[in-house]
């Protein structure tokens, strides 16, 4: 059967370039960084080649990239450890359409105590600006907004939030997994204190991310250990891992241009074709302000996972803010937040294009969807 | 995740469908909850002749619904109301861990709509 | 030049039938185990027969096995997590010979007010378990005692103070990262709620690793997001990596006969002719209680980096305990635990041998070191 | 991490061993510190005609002792005493970063050396 990939905001495969620089890493270069031989200094060359390598791409210092197992952890280390530099109670700002890698973390710092805003968004998922600087507290030692949204790929304004943020003095974080590769991440530009990647969201393997530091930043760290990644993130490194994770850094700077143009030429023509060719289809999020390779439409009258469910029976992968397709059965609260009906988030489909993806696999999804939409319309109680 | 079973009641839902003039209808669910349920019922001689669903829901919600319309057409009022959520989860080999939510929806829409033509009759 | 690598405790190469069933999970199945659609199934399948084959491989049952991202984070979430289930100060016993992902976080807790004893350990490097059970205090919360340790091999009495804590209803967890693969694991004989292992350590790939938490054990998390691995170690999961750990695993425990055996006789033909051939050489750990990988020799009057750089130019990876190899530049505190002077620690060598070595690697070793040790003692002011 | 030059100079060291009645001695560390370099010095018409040394320690401590010792040889004593670190550390082509703990530790015995010998001649 034929098979789509379209869900490239959950993972992406990983780059046959980046699979053969890892290859290497296993079985002949395989050291510990820590050790004093040739196998470990080969293993300590290879980790600081890729700090240089990821520093150059974001416009950052090699000492400033921490490697981390993920996005997760990456999200954890910037704000607990933010928080971890301070005594008493921390104020916290972060939006309300952050990754669960946010919004738990801090929902756990307001158990133990500190509190927490979480600033609203619009109807098309940008930031409430004025709502963010009436929130500056005394004790608001971070500011936490993404870069994009993994739902509906709003883009948030993060210079004019840095700038905020640096003229209070408040540490500035953002979580920049899905818009590396999309759209242009420069810490300087950005004027960023944090910054989160994630190796799988980039073609690049599981098991690897990184959190920029600034200089002059401070963390502390959240686990303890031996003295790796200075004494910030303890572990003996995740050498192919790291390794892969800068190859990919590296080949979605050289495709930037290619990728982005191409993803965006897709992005338009999906909007474009199901709009015109469905009934009662919603897109979600902003019109422009927007990653190109995320598209979130909501269908009147159907059902996420049930769409889901007959797009993977044609080799579709896609998918849904729908309660019933995710684990924990609860509806997106992203969708949620930007005010969408009830039926509309469980009728919503996230399609999330990668590099990989063709017009020709656009077409097919249309009329796939044109299928699938009328048949359960058709089952439908609505 | 989901057995054979559900997907090919997914896929080729029998009994979809209203019925005009129905002698009863139960509707469960909701647009918050993801799902609404409605089952038809036409009943001659104190047997369900014909049995129908429409659904706004989940694969279980869809699979459930039609597995109970089948079940429960061409039985006697008594015999429906004694069918089981076991008696659904048997027919569809059953349901994958946390998804069971949902499952006692279609049943319940049944019963509803078997309580609507009692209520309906006796009137 | 000939390569002989012997520093199998600092890190070992990736078994190529590791790496061959990691292959096909970074470019075709390279799914999200969380999405509903056929990509994400597939993970979801690897992961679970992950978890199933590492759980029969131990003696524990699947849901018991919580993935991590190594040894260190496995260490930190067993100790961390058990004293985030308790209110108030708690109390925690260890022993002065753990690795720092064990001593550093019992440092951490510490500094935020916690209580903890550090077992000494005699000679050998085995624990005083009467000093043990004497620290046993009302808020003991937690016992962690490794079952190896990994600079001089030496295997403590696990059961035994398994029992100890059990009886008290104390938590009991053990770093198994040096024993796996070495001499018999298994959850049930040792008796213990926790026990951490890491892959690299096994052959396996680098950044992944597992906690063994026995059903009825209760940890917290110590990093928050999506509800992976029961919400007790959040981020996308490592499945390459999962896959890599537990074909590792599972080829330990197939070959676990003819490596032990093979290990041992490595080991003691390695001590037996170092003895006979070399003055002034002293075996540092237990003579029996030992892991069948490790060598831990001090030589009189030689400094251990200098033996290290010489042994590195004949192709020879081994360590050291000395100060001036590590980066932190501290001298082993574990030789230091055991009642070893200043100058054997710094003329410690750790050999710690794996699979691929050979019988002519040894005697390449103890004939590289009959000319490197009189070379440096002729140099040698001592 | 290291440079040639300091592998060069820990493989194939000069000017190893003792000096007897040596006009000077200088020892400096530990074994706690886990470096020991003693340095012995013939002097013949105020000029250093013979420096020798020992040493119990790491490469660092190995390579400075004899790159100080061939620094030393044949200059003057006031011309010895002008070595300074950054000479050693030129001459080595550098060190890496975190090891000059014992870089200086070859030219403090050296100096000791110097002053023992001055010391000596005074009595
Ligand atoms: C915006 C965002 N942040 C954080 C994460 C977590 O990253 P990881 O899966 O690498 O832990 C994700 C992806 O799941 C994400 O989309
Ligand atoms: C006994 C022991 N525990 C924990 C660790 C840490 O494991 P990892 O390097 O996978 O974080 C090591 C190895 O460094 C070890 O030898």
């Amino acid at each position: 059967m034929k098979q789509v990939y379209m869900d490239h905001s959950a993972t992406t495969p990983v780059d046959p370039q980046v699979v053969d620089a890892m290859l290497p890493y296993f079985t002949e270069k395989f050291g510990n960084s820590s050790s004093f031989h040739s196998f470990g200094r080969e293993a300590a060359k290879a980790l600081s080649a890729a700090r240089h390598k990821i520093a150059d791409c974001i416009g950052a210092k090699s000492n400033e990239i921490i490697f981390t197992s993920g996005g997760t952890e990456s999200d954890n280390l910037a704000i607990l450890g933010t928080v971890g530099q301070y005594a008493g109670v921390s104020h916290i700002i972060t939006s309300v359409i952050e990754h669960p890698a946010v919004l738990n973390t801090c929902a756990y710092l307001e158990r133990i105590g500190h509190e927490v805003t979480y600033i609203p968004v619009d109807a098309d998922g940008i930031i409430d600006i004025e709502a963010l600087v009436s929130s500056i507290k005394e004790n608001t030692v971070l500011i936490s907004v993404m870069h994009a949204n993994n739902e509906i790929g709003s883009i948030q304004p993060i210079r004019e939030i840095a700038d905020i943020a640096n003229s209070k003095g408040i540490v500035f974080h953002t979580d920049a997994v899905q818009s590396l590769g999309k759209i242009p991440v420069n810490v300087n530009d950005l004027g960023v204190d944090l910054l989160s990647i994630s190796s799988h969201k980039i073609h690049g393997p599981k098991g690897a991310g990184m959190l920029y530091i600034k200089d002059g930043t401070s963390i502390s760290p959240i686990v303890f250990g031996g003295g790796h990644e200075r004494g910030l993130r303890p572990g003996t490194e995740n050498i192919s891992g790291i390794v892969g994770l800068a190859t990919a850094v590296d080949l979605a700077m050289q495709r930037y241009d290619v990728d982005s143009r191409h993803l965006l030429d897709l992005r338009n023509s999906l909007i474009e074709k199901t709009m015109a060719t469905i009934d009662g289809v919603r897109l979600n999020g902003h019109s422009t302000k927007r990653l190109p390779n995320n598209v979130n439409l909501s269908f009147r009258s159907v059902e996420g996972e049930s769409l889901l469910m007959m797009l993977d029976l044609k080799g579709i992968a896609v998918s849904t803010g729908s309660a019933c397709s995710s684990k924990s059965l609860k509806a997106s609260h992203v969708l949620a937040s930007i005010g969408l009906a009830a039926d509309f988030i469980h009728g919503s489909l996230r399609i999330s294009l990668g590099r990989g993806n063709s017009m020709e696999d656009i077409d097919y999804l249309v009329s796939s969807l044109q299928e699938i939409v009328s048949r359960l319309r058709e089952i439908s109680a609505l | 995740m989901y057995s054979k079973k559900v997907i090919e009641q997914f896929t080729n839902p029998l009994n979809v469908g209203t019925i005009e003039n129905a002698d009863g209808i139960g509707e469960v669910g909701s647009t918050v909850d993801g799902d609404i349920i409605t089952i038809y019922l036409k009943v001659d001689n104190g047997v369900l002749s014909e049995v129908k669903f429409k659904t706004f829901g989940c694969v279980v919600a869809i699979s459930t619904s039609t597995i109970v319309t089948q079940l429960a057409k061409g039985k006697t009022i008594e015999e429906a109301q004694k069918i089981t959520n076991d008696d659904v989860l048997n027919a569809l080999d059953g349901l994958p861990e946390g998804k069971d939510r949902c499952s006692g929806f279609a049943l319940d829409a049944l019963n509803k709509a078997i309580d609507n033509y009692i209520e309906f009759k006796k009137d």
